[in-house]
Order: C-alpha cells, then structure tokens, then sequence
C-alpha cells in the first residue's frame, strides 16, 4: 500500500452495529475531503454471526481494495479471533475488554482495550452508544475533525429527537478523546488536499455504492418502470428504486421471477416507456429468450447484471466477471445487443445512464455487466450534475412517416422512427416473427437477408456515432507492454501499472467503456500505433472470455492474467504479471 | 373514449386477413371482439393488444390497434408493462390454453393478485393447434394426439376453478358459437376495473374432433341466473360442474394496480418531499 | 421398507450443521421431518430430497439421504423426474414459499394434475429470506419490506385455496410450532398415493416481524374435527378463513402418475409387441 | 444435378394424401434399392391449402437437396400455379385435367394430363384410390419394379381388410399402366446397383427422418426418459418416442414448458436413467440456466436442439445453423459441455446414440445440434445394426470408493465415480452451489480453483480419447483450398467439391462431429499438414459462427460463406464460392 492511505477493519457481531459504524466513519471521513472505498464480504449464508466492515482512506484518490489492515476494531472475540493476522506489521489493534480475552493468543500487532461498553454506559448509551463511542475513536485514529463526525450525526439523528441525538453525540465525543490519546504518532493520515470537499463550494463528493449509482443513474436517465426479481448482489437496485422511483413518477414491480420482470420491461418500453431490470447470472439466463425477442422488436431496454461466482448458483456472495460470454452470445438465432461494463462506482452511474441512450438511439436491449465488487463498495465519487447529464430519446415518426407508416424502414443508419402506442396514424405491430418493413409476417430469403442486414447495420454506426468514447485508454510512449481489461478491474491495474512504472517498465492500456460490439478502430490504433510487442488480457474468470473475442478480431495471441477465485485482483497480482511478462519479451 | 364519428366493428379489421383453418373456432371469437370494442367506442390508436404464440395468438395481427406478438407465455406480464406504463390505454392480452396454462401458468396467479386493469382472453380448444395436434393442459385424460397415442395420463386442468382458486376479481367463461353471449362477455371484462379472465370455448376442428361446435351446442349451458356472482364458494362449486357453463362465473369489486401505484406515489412525495433529483444525489453525501 | 435395526431420528442427520438464525422456523420443520422418517422407518439410501434456493431450500444438506440442490424453483419437476425414474425411491421436495409460489408457480398446477407420488414440503415465512427480506406471494398486503419500502400493494397468494383450485389429491397445513402434529402430517404425506402438498408456516425472525412464534401462536387452530377431507368444495371455503387452520385439508384417493405410465407401458407391448429395437427399425423400412 | 438422379414434386390440396403418395413412392424406390432423399417446406401457418412433397432419387447416394424438378405431379389448380416454374428444361408435369385448367398459362415444360379422379373412380376408389393411381404412375415413371409397390401396399393396408386393399392394388396397377405409355424415353432412372436393397440379403436400408432417427438413436443408447415441449422443428422427436419409448420400458413426458422438461431429465439422471429432452431455440434458451446446473452437478444428460430460422420466434419452420454460439457460451458463469452436430440422417442417430455415450462418459451435458433440414427430410440410410451399438455407462464407485465416499473427487480424468441413489454408502448431495470433492458447500479461491479446473479437465480428456473420431476429413492431394463446415452442410459440400474436381479445382474438407471442444489437434494437422493456402468456412447463418470460434483458436483468416435465406445450401452455391476462391488464391 501506498503511504498516503490508510486501511481500517470493523468487526463484531452481526446487527450490533458495525456496519453503521463503518459507514458513518467513512461519510466523514469523505466529508472531511479524504477519498474513501469500502467493502464487504458477506458469507452465503444468512446466519447472524460475525459482521465486518473494511475501508480504505486516503488523501488521494483510491482505485483498488487492499488486503492487509493498518487498524482493526474488534467489538468481540470472534472479530479478534478472524482478523487479527490481517493487521499489517505495525498496525494496531483496538478491542474492548468486556468482549474479548487476549490470553494466549498469539499476536503480532500492537494492541489497543478501548471500553466501548463501559464508555457508553457511562454517557447514558447502550448498544448503539458503543458504536458511537467507536465512531468517535476511529474518527481521531484517522486524524478527522470532530465537527464534520458530529455535523453528520446531527443530520443522521434530528428526526429521533433531542435527547436521542445528545446521548450520540456524548458518546461520539467520548470516543474521539480516548482516540486522542490513543493515537499519538500513530498512522494518521495527511491533510485532504480538498478539506472543503463535502461543502457548498470546492469538490463536491458522495459516498455511494456501486448498485446505488446504477439506480440513480437510471434514473438520471430517465428510467421510469423497473421491475425486478431480488437476487445477490443485485437486489439492492430494486430496493433503491422503490425507494425513490416511485416519488419520480416511476413504477417499480417485484416481479414472481426474471423472465415476467424483463417481459413486462419490455411491454413498458413498447407502451414508451424507458425500462430496466438487474439482475445477475442466473436471472440472466432465464431473460435469455427475451432479449432476442427485444433485439427482434427493436425494444429499447437496459439489463443490468451484476455478475457474481458462477458457475450456477456457484459463489453467489462473491466476485467474479465470468457473464460476458453469455451477454454477449446468449441468444439461440443471430441478434445485435450492446454490452457497456462500468470499471468503477462512478462509471455505475455515469455509465447506465448512457447505456439508456444507447438503447433508445439504437432500439435495441444494452446490458451493463456490473459485478459484485462495485455493488458492494462504496466509494468517494465526485456528486453528478444532473443538468449535465445528456438524456435521448428514441426516434419518433414525422407526421410525413406517420403517412403509409412503417415500423421497420429499412434505413441506411438501421434504425426507424418508433411510434409509442396512442400516438394517431402510428399503429403497428411489434413482433418477433421475422417481418417485413411494415411488420407483417415474411418468410422470405431475401426479406431475412435484408432484416438481418438492418439490424446489425445499428452496431456499424454505433461504432461511427461513438469512436471517441467508446474506451478509455492511455498510451505510454515507447511501452512495450499493454493490457487490456475490462469493468471493475481498471483500479487494480491502473495501481500494477503504477507499480511497474515506478519499476521503470512502461505499460499502456486500454478499458472498454462498450465491450460488445468491440470498439475495433479504436483498439486496432492501440496495437498499431504504439509499438507494443505484447499484450496482457487481465480479467477475473477462469476461462479468459474477452480474451476469446479479443483473438477471433484481431492478429493478437495475449498472455491472460486470469484469477476466478471470488474476489477481485490485488494490483500487486497484476503488477507480478507485468513484470514477467517485461522479463519473457 | 369516445370518437368523434362511430366505429364500425369492421373498423377494427386490419388489412391482414386470418391466416386460421376453415371453421377454426378463433373467427367467432376474433369477430364477438370487433363488435365489442365496436360497442365500446374505442379508438384504435389506444387500444394495446398483446399475445404469446399460437394459432390464437395470432390474433391481434387481425385488428387495428397497437399490438405486440411476443414469445411463447409471456403475455400477461407483458401486458401488465404496458398498462402501468400507460394507463390511458386499453390493454388487452389474448392467447391459446396452452400459452396461457402451460408455459404461461406461472405468471397468471401474479397477475392476478397485483390485478392490473387488463383483459385476458384465453381461446381454449384444449388441444396445441400451431403445434400440429399435442395434448393441452386441459385436454380431457385419455386424449389421444401425438404425444398421446395411447391417450393422455393426466387430469386436466379446470380453467375456471383454477382462477377462482387465485381470487381473480372477474372470471367468465364464453362460447365461440355464440357470439352474442361472448360479445357482452368482452364488453364487461374490458369495463371491469381489474384483471379479467374469460375462457372462450373455440374449437380446433383440425387437431380436435373431441371439442367441436358439434359436440359442444348441445352441452353448454347459461350459467344460472340466480348464481350469486360475489360469492366465490358458489363460483368455485360452480366451476367443478361437468357441463361446460357460459357466462360470469365470479366478479367482484375491486382497484386496480396502476390505481395503487398512483397513490403510493403520492403518498412517497408527502413522505420524501418533491421530486429532487440533484437533491437525492446530493442526499448520499 | 423396513430396515433390520430400528432408525432413531438422529440417525436422519447429516454431517453438516445447519446454517440458518437462531429462531429460525426452519429448525423445528427438520426436527419434525426427522421424527417423520424415524416413524416411517425410511432407509437412508432410498430417500431421495430435492430442493431448490433459498434458506429453507438448505434443508435437504442436514438429512441423512440422497439431495439435490438444484435452481431456484424447479423442485417439482425435478423431484418428478427422479420419481419417474426409480418409483422406489421416496422423493420429498422442500423449499420457499419463493421458490414454490413465485418462481416455481408455474410448476405447481401440471405436478398436481400428474399426481406422482411426491410430498411437497413448503417452508412458508411469508418473506424472502435468504436474499434478506423482500416480499414474497403471501405476504400480506401493506407488508413493509426492502422492495415495498411504504408496504406492499398486492394480494397474498392463499397457497392452500390455490392447491384446492388446482385440484391436488392431498393438502394440508401444519405450524413449525406444533411439532407433533407436523410430524403426523408428514407421514400422512409421505403415506399419500400420489401429490401430497404441506404448507409449513415457519417464521423468520430476522426478516419477517409480522409473523413470529409469538404472533402465530394465538391465532392458529385446528382444523375441525367434523371437516370432511374428502369435500373439495367445503375444503375450498375452509381455506378461505382468517386464522391459519392446521392440519389436513383435503385428501382424496389416487392413482399416482409412475402407476399410470407402468399400465401405459403393458398396454403398449400389448398393442405393438414385445420390445424388440431391431424390428422397430427394420419397420422403416 | 447429376444425370443420375430424379426430382420429383407433388403437389396438392393438404389433407388430400400428398404427402402419403410421396412416402410411399419413396418407400418403393428405396426398397428397390435406390437411394432416395426427401424434404418438404411448410409455411409458418397452419392453414389447410397447398401440400406438397419432393424427392431426388438416384441410383447412387444422395447428399444434398436440389432446386430444379424433373417431374411434377399436379393434384390441383393451385399447385400447377405454384410449382410449375420450378420445372427445369425437358423437364414434365403431369395433371388431373379435371382439376386443372392450362388455359392461358404459360408452361415451359412438357405437359401431360393424367386424370387420377377418373381412373380412380373407374377401379371403385375414391380420395385414397386417387393417390394409388399417382404412386402407380410415378412408380412408372421413376423405373421402378410394379411388384415393389405393390408389396409395400400390401403390408401397409393388410390390417385394413382384403377388400380396401384389393381396391388400392388395383388402382395402383391401373396408373402404373397410364405412366407406362407416358413413360417412354423421359429420364427413368437405370436400375439400382443394389436391387436387393430392401430384402434380407445384400445391403439393408431403412427409409426415415432426421428425427426419427434422433428418437431410435437415443433409444438404442439406452435412453429410457425423455421429458419435451412441443415446438417445431423438434416436436416429431417427442411424438416417436411417446409412440416407442414406453414399450421399452421407458417414460415420456410433456411437461408444460422447456424448463421442466430439463428440470426433469436432470432428476432422472440423477436417478441413474438416461435422459433427454428435445428442442429448438427458443427452448433451447429457456434451458440456460439449467444446462449450466447440470455442468456443475455433473450430471449427463443429452439435449437435442433443432434449429430453426432465428432470431426469436422467427422463421419457425425454416433451416438455419444458428444456434451454435449460444450452445456453446449460452451459460453465466463458466461450465464445460459438449456440442456434437450430426452431418445426415444417419448421423441423427448415430450421433446421437454417441452423445449418451459422451454424456455418460464425461457426466456432462451434450448438446445435438440438428437443424431443420435434417429434421423434416427422409433419406435412405443403411439400417443401423443394434448388436453393432457401443452403448456406455457412467462410472460408479467401487466398493472401495464408497468408504468415506467422494462424490466430487477430483480425478486426474476429471471424471469421478458417481453413486446412484439406492446405492447404500453412496449418499451425496449434487448441488449448485461450489462445492468441495465431498459436495459440501465451499467458497474458497482455491477449492473454486481445483474444481473449475476439475470440471474443464474432462474436455481435456475426451480430446484425448476421442481424437480419431472427433471428425471427419478428406485432405485431398495437393489442394490449396479447404472447406470448414459443421452439420447438415456436409452433404452440399462434398457435391460442391466433385463439381470443383470435375473443373479441376482441389479442395480438401474438414467437417467435425464434435464442434465443441473443437477437435484442435485434428484440426491442426489439417491445416498444417496439407498445403492449404485458403480456408473457406461453410455454414448457414449470418454473422459467421463456427468461424468466430475457429479464429480464436487458429492463425486463420477464413473466407466466410455464409447463407441465412432460410433454406439449405445448394451445392452450386458453394461451388461458385469455390471457384471465387481459387481465382484471388
Ligand atoms: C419457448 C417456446 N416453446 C415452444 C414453442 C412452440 N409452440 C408454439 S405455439 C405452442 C402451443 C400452441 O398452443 P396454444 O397456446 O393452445 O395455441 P393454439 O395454437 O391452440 O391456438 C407451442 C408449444 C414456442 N414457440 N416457444
Ligand atoms: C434465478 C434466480 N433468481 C433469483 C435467485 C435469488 N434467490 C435465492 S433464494 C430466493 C428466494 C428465497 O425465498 P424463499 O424461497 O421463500 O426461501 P426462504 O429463504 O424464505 O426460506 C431468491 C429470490 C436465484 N437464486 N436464482
Ligand atoms: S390448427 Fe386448429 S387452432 Fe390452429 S388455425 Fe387450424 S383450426 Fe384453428
Ligand atoms: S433469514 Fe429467516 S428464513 Fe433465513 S435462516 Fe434466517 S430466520 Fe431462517
Ligand atoms: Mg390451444
Ligand atoms: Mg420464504
């Protein structure tokens, strides 16, 4: 880990707390202008049991988790027992004395008692006090200032009432003075350079998760009828969106299973409406059928996947990015779709909400293959414009088309004016028989060949229309090396090539922000126009799928960084890789 | 809903022709549902009509209105899309017995529990026509077709009771052969302000000689006048009847989904505020 | 069926230790299924437990017996499939009132009116659990969850009105607070010729604080002793009461699929001779 | 098309026996030692109207359709209008003059009236005599042996009763007599090199559909359940085995919809009986997810999907190869299978008897992808030998091996012993979740690892055991052209080649059984052994699928020849790309 950031671990029994500890503390922290990620790791089961809460600080911003802890909170034994070898050599660890017993065990970091219980008791707090009291120490631990701690709880506590928010507040204050002294010297971290960053004025920032960023996105966008079925790690874009959704005008329908929630998005979308769903890798499949029918209709949609371990209800709380092959060929017959990975939590946003433009420019279902690493996280991300963010609306008929109206004009771009049902002289049919312009039934060789032709024209000048954004990529001059990765790993191997640089290896790389249909011209310039003599495919599945679709394009034979072991990279995995990979050109 | 100058049924033609066998039973059933929405005075331009696959699913390629011919059982929710999207339209969703109960089934008791205010038209000939003749779900036991050569194994399906099981809030069954009947039918489901289900006797006589207007004149009956159509038991025991009986079996009050999902709308504002967005963004500070 | 030595309820535990809350409903529905068996004297080896996802779909880990876990919601067809297959075997499904009622819904009425000889067991907490606390199809209505943050718009699902539409041979519902009465209705379950259906009610502390041993207590009550089980239409009306009856709805004798298809298989050798695979293919010629 | 061979069209009134008279006839000439292939097209609707029925006969074997007609028998107005143009030059039709007025029509080809109705009527039949006089004129025509039909009659009518039968026989007789005098001179086939084809001496043949022989395939494998949707083009595969499968002991089921159907056989083969299910797109999607689950559990079971016309519901009941990406990546999350696609009728079921054998073998399940024009056409095969069928079974575990039994034991085959419930000591669970080598739920990166590796090992197996079957290729000396096809092209290909050879163009052809694993060593030494300098892939869908898969893994740059008309090939169609090729070489 770089010096400039700080690694934190909470970790108790579940529903006692830890993770509003954590979230509050890295609300502050984020208000406090500091960069912040967090993340969990959720056991398959339910069973209460231990809770934990992880987060990485830091003055700069942050791309990439870590695995090693600089300050553990232990709220009991058992969080002791689980994390304590995961303190670094010089971190320290904080535990209360009423829970744990530290009697022959053996550890290696410095230890902290911190009376949470006691400290609580003694400012009129019972359990909740004690994660206050919690609050308030990490909060000095990691050198913030109390009054942006105590602002936040203000806001969090005004509705329960005074005397509610004054016993908080008391045990916050508490905490924060044993941290004082506990803290001296210790791993604090820097100024923020932005220390203004949560204010009116300065850097505005949020603290969001990735599935949270994906609903408000959406609904940046102009989403207005999602249904969905739960599923982890996706059910929380449901849950976000009955809970706002609905005050936008919107309608949010838990479905009976994927198939009902994508077929009734796409009976929202014909009756014009814009629609969505999340799910992930088994309620992808079922929607396999649907989809095709969409792209046949020419249905504007969004599909969110927020893949998880497969394979089949594999490692359904962890991470993987193994969906791609199916998004991408998980259709019986030949349709065109667009596939959008968003490679951060502000991408979550940023990036559904183009996936909605996408789908009304082209008429066409675009998945957003999201994954359980960016559902989880929260992350400090600047807050999004709303009045800058651009939102398109499908082609609407002239009154001179409503005239002789056909549905499926064969035009040289592919696509055709749509009329949404109530609209006079629009009528129509929208089916998945193969038609002709009019929608009628047509059977022909030649009709098909023609339908066929106008459908994927739309992926041709999708490429034209977006040649410029369609990836994010960075040539260093005279690199020899290049990588290519795709979604949530860009952090990680922005960290490796910074590793590497610092080695004195040069690396370029490029980070589809479209991974289907693959930005061709754009990635032929990267292999050509830079001298790179090889090329590194970095993802997180066993069987290297973009990979696979890399090679059947282009004249490349990559080395594949592969890791399918449920959680993400570390950078220094990748930056191992590269160093290799410089050591076999 | 009205138009200014009065629809015709034949208004409602669209300007493809049915592509049904002579004496397919879907040409009574297609020609009742002119007339009602005829007598309903509904514009085609708001009239949404959705359909899986199947001979009877091909049904709204024969109407003028804004129709949507999905895959196979995916009607309802379908439906069900367009109508919370747009209330304003008239949403109607037609289809075969086996698309309905079979590959389908697992969608009608949601629908009929969110009750959205759409009609459901299921043209039972018990029998898969599009398919060239396989058993239905509720094809009688004993039914000989190709996947039955010795007869089929299992107990049918019972359309009516099925729905009153799930507390359908309309249920009627109608006749293909008697048109009049069938038209008042669709005129009341569609008024209905809730889900409507009407199972329509429609005979396939190409790939079912056990169900005919033949052998289905002299069997049906008028449902009783003094059946109480608010009281479910009665509408269950009715249902269990062997003869097929015609008419409104169960309807009762009720509101519709988009009607609830409008409240709840209002009722988020007054607990959340306006619509803010910025403000909601800015909220996760 | 029996076996030498005399099988004790522990004897049906498996290696693995359940993972569900403490609280959970779950635990007595295992418990009471083990006296089951024990009572039954089932052999291990010729159990066969079938399941599909969710915290209750887990069961099938701590028995003693040959499981599947499979999708979520295609424990019936499956549990068919392996009945069909080896008849000796005695097949349970267990599972959520998700993976049954929503996802599996459509399952429900085709396994019912095939009637092989399978008990259904559904764990029934009126919440998702395992994807901690959305609605499920029986919550009731207004139910405040992750998905229906101002409460729920929609009807509950009455899993036991829905079976008796569906014309099911056996239906019953026993409580995971009446451990001995759940016990007896699994065996009369597992005894039944044919489909047999349990709705559980078993509680979810962690996600569902509507109904919890506390609140179900006072409010469940035994099914009348003069209820005739074999009245379709008077189990019907039963199951339309407020307070969750327990106990045996509605049972009637049966022929179970695996029997009919056995018949079927004579009466082809009878029609088209005994199986020989050389002549059926020199037949084409 | 060769001078060898006759086309023959009837057309008629559906319902009137058109297609009867063409099975039989065909029949006839098969017995009498021709080869024979035949084929309809249906429209989409069901719809009473236009039946008709073709055939090419010929004294060698038959590979591939054709387009042009030698003879066409006209049972009605509407067919004469229909079909008339599709008679190629010195071609003949026949006509029922009191169905059919010529009258102002412009006919090209020979025409001759032949009045069926009023022959018919003369020899006491009605409706059915009518078809008796058209097989008994087209026997006529066709060359073939008056007795041979007459057989076939016989045994076909034998339980209706003498008299019924008498009136047929008589019927037939009195058409073979007109076609005799119309016969004189016009193409007649020579006599068949094998006279004796039918009988019990010399080469045995059977006369049958793609899906006939799926089912009898399947049932010589030792299926003994099938559970199955109905859809076209697979419905006839469920309706065989409902009308065989019970007799041996087996089950049929229609389930109510794709997903049960699968759920279903995978119950039973986790019961130990082998199972299929049988399908074409739609459903085929529909089974995503529990195709992957079966992959997981390791469960063997054989899916047959025959495709159709895509995308969605299509072209329902037309010849497309495009489902083949979704068979092989049509799963979230990463699982083996096996795709194995069959080249003619006789590989229905041989292929198919095959894929038990693999599905057993590996514990894995194995796709078959026929497609439409297999399904529906019949061709004259040898009939298969049932004492000569390699039937295999899945692996148990020994007596040993049930001691501390390991259902998932990882194996250096990745194949491990599988207990089948009943067997006491075999107790397991076969679940989705990951899982360790005892079953047990288990979400570590390393026991993830171990299977995912575990689990694609078998592929690597079953390239090693099965290299020399895993294809079929012809290296052709010298050829600096080679043809790629996969599936039901093969036939039209090989023709395309001999019409190349005849001009003197060399080409040699790879067609794989297995299409996935691709057979990679095989398929190397193809490429790499012989001097092939051009690689054309052959294949009938429109985005080039095969070809996407083979240039991912080889260094070549195929010509893609590609038709997605709804129809097959016509050999011509590939020889004019041939002969493209050759002249950029
Ligand atoms: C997923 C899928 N499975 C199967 C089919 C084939 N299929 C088309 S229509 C149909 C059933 C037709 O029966 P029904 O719904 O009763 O309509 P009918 O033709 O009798 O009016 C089937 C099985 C399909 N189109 N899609
Ligand atoms: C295709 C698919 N969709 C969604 C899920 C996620 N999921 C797992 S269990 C479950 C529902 C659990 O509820 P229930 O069946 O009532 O079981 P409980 O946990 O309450 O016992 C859901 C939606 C899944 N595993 N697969
Ligand atoms: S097959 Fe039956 S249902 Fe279909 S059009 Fe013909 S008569 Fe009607
Ligand atoms: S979440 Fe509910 S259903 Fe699941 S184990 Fe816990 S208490 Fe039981
Ligand atoms: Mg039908
Ligand atoms: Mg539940």
């Amino acid at each position: 880990m770089s010096d400039s950031s700080v690694m934190i671990r909470i970790g108790g029994e579940g529903g006692e707390g830890v993770i509003s500890t954590g979230e509050l503390l890295s609300k502050a922290a984020s208000r406090a202008g500091h960069s912040i990620m967090t993340y969990r790791i959720f056991p398959a089961e339910i069973k209460g049991g231990l809770a934990q809460f992880q987060m990485r600080l830091s003055d700069r911003s942050i791309r990439a988790i870590a695995t090693e802890f600089d300050h553990l909170m232990a709220f009991n034994q058992e969080a002791l027992d689980a994390f304590h070898e995961t303190v670094a050599d010089g971190g320290c660890i904080y535990y209360d004395p009423s829970e744990c017993d530290l009697e022959g065990m053996e550890i290696r970091a410095e230890t902290i008692p911190v009376p949470l219980n006691e400290i609580a008791k003694e400012h009129g707090g019972t359990n909740r006090g004690k994660n206050m009291v919690a609050l308030g120490f990490l909060a000095r631990i990691a050198g913030l200032d109390l009054s942006v701690t105590r602002d936040l709880l203000t806001e969090k506590f005004r509705r329960k009432g005074e005397k509610i928010l004054a016993v908080n507040i008391a045990c916050l204050e508490a905490g924060y003075e044993v941290g004082a002294e506990s803290s001296n010297g210790r791993a604090v971290l820097p100024s923020p350079p932005n220390g203004d960053g949560g204010g009116e004025n300065g850097r505005r920032t949020i603290v969001i998760s990735g599935n949270e960023a994906t609903a408000l996105g959406a609904i940046a966008a102009g989403c207005r009828y999602m249904a969905g079925y739960p599923i982890t790690p996706a059910s929380s874009i449901l849950e976000t969106m009955s809970r706002h959704l609905p005050r936008f005008g919107g309608t949010v329908v838990q479905c009976e299973d994927e198939i009902a929630a994508l077929a009734s998005c796409l009976g929202a979308s014909y009756a014009g409406q814009k629609a969505m769903t999340a799910t992930s890798g088994p309620g992808l499949m079922l929607m396999g059928e649907l989809m095709t029918l969409a792209s046949t209709q020419e249905l504007p949609v969004v599909v969110i996947d927020v893949q998880r371990g497969g394979p089949s209800t594999g490692l359904p709380t962890k991470q993987e990015q193994s969906d791609l092959k199916f998004a991408i060929y998980g259709s019986a017959g030949e349709v065109p779709r667009i596939i959008v990975a968003p490679a951060s939590v502000e991408e979550c946003f940023h990036l559904t909400a183009r996936a909605f433009n996408l789908a009304e420019r082209y008429q066409l279902p675009v998945i957003v293959l999201s994954d359980t690493s960016l559902a989880f996280r929260t992350e400090t991300i600047p807050e999004p414009d709303v009045s800058q963010i651009v939102v398109e609306n499908r082609l609407q008929p002239t009154k001179a088309e409503l005239v002789g109206y056909q549905r499926y004009r064969d035009t040289p771009t592919g696509v055709s004016p749509v009329a949404i049902p109530g609209t006079v002289g629009g009528i129509h049919i929208a089916g998945g028989l193969e038609h002709d312009e009019n929608g009628s039934p047509c059977y022909t060789g030649s009709n098909h060949n023609r339908m066929n032709a106008k459908r994927f024209r739309k992926l041709e000048t999708l490429r034209e229309d977006f040649d410029e954004w369609v990836a994010d990529f960075e040539i260093v001059e005279d690199a020899a090396l290049g990588i290519i990765g795709w979604g949530s790993t860009k952090g990680a191997i922005q960290e490796a090539i910074e590793m590497a640089a610092e080695r004195g290896i040069r690396v370029s790389h490029f980070h589809p922000r479209i991974v289907s249909p693959l930005p061709e011209k754009r990635l032929r310039r990267f292999l050509e126009e830079s001298p790179i003599r090889k090329v590194l495919v970095v993802e997180e599945n066993f069987t290297g799928q973009f990979s696979h679709f890399l090679k059947a394009k282009f004249d490349i034979r990559p080395v594949e960084v592969l890791k399918a072991e449920g959680v993400p990279f570390n950078p220094s995995e990748i930056f191992d890789a590269i160093v290799k990979a410089e050591a076999d050109l | 809903m009205a138009t200014a100058a009065k629809m015709k049924p034949t208004d409602y033609k669209s300007m493809r022709e049915p592509i049904w066998c002579p004496g397919c039973g879907d040409f009574g059933t297609l020609n009742a549902f002119y007339q009602a929405l005829s007598e309903l005075e509904i514009e085609p331009h708001r009239l949404a009509l959705i359909s899986g696959i199947g001979c009877s699913s091909r049904l709204p390629y024969f109407v003028n209105a804004y129709c949507y011919h999905g895959v196979h059982g995916r009607a309802l929710p379908t439906a069900m899309g367009v109508k919370l999207a747009n209330p304003e339209l008239t949403v109607i969703a037609a289809g075969g017995d086996g698309d309905a109960f079979s590959i389908g089934a697992g969608h009608i008791p949601h629908t009929v529990r969110r009750n959205p205010n759409i009609t459901y038209i299921v043209m039972d000939n018990q029998v898969y026509g599009l398919t060239k003749g396989q058993i239905a779900p509720n094809s009688p036991t004993g039914m000989v077709t190709g996947t039955t050569p010795m007869g089929s194994l299992e107990a049918p399906i019972n359309p009516v009771s099925m729905m009153i099981g799930f507390g359908a809030t309309f249920v009627a069954r109608g006749y293909a052969g008697n048109p009049k009947q069938l038209k008042d039918l669709y005129v009341k489901a569609i008024q209905h302000p809730g889900f409507a289900f009407i199972d329509v006797l429609s005979p396939c006589p190409t790939f079912n000689v056990n169900m005919t207007y033949q052998t289905l004149r002299p069997q049906v009956v008028d449902i009783p006048e003094d059946h109480d159509v608010t009281d479910r038991a009665a509408a269950f025991a009715l249902s269990l009847h062997s003869a097929p009986q015609i008419g409104v079996f169960y309807q009762v009050d009720s509101v519709p989904y988009e009607k609830r999902i409008r409240d709840l709308r209002a009722k988020q504002v007054e607990y959340g505020g306006q619509p803010d967005l910025q403000a909601l963004i800015h909220s996760y500070r």
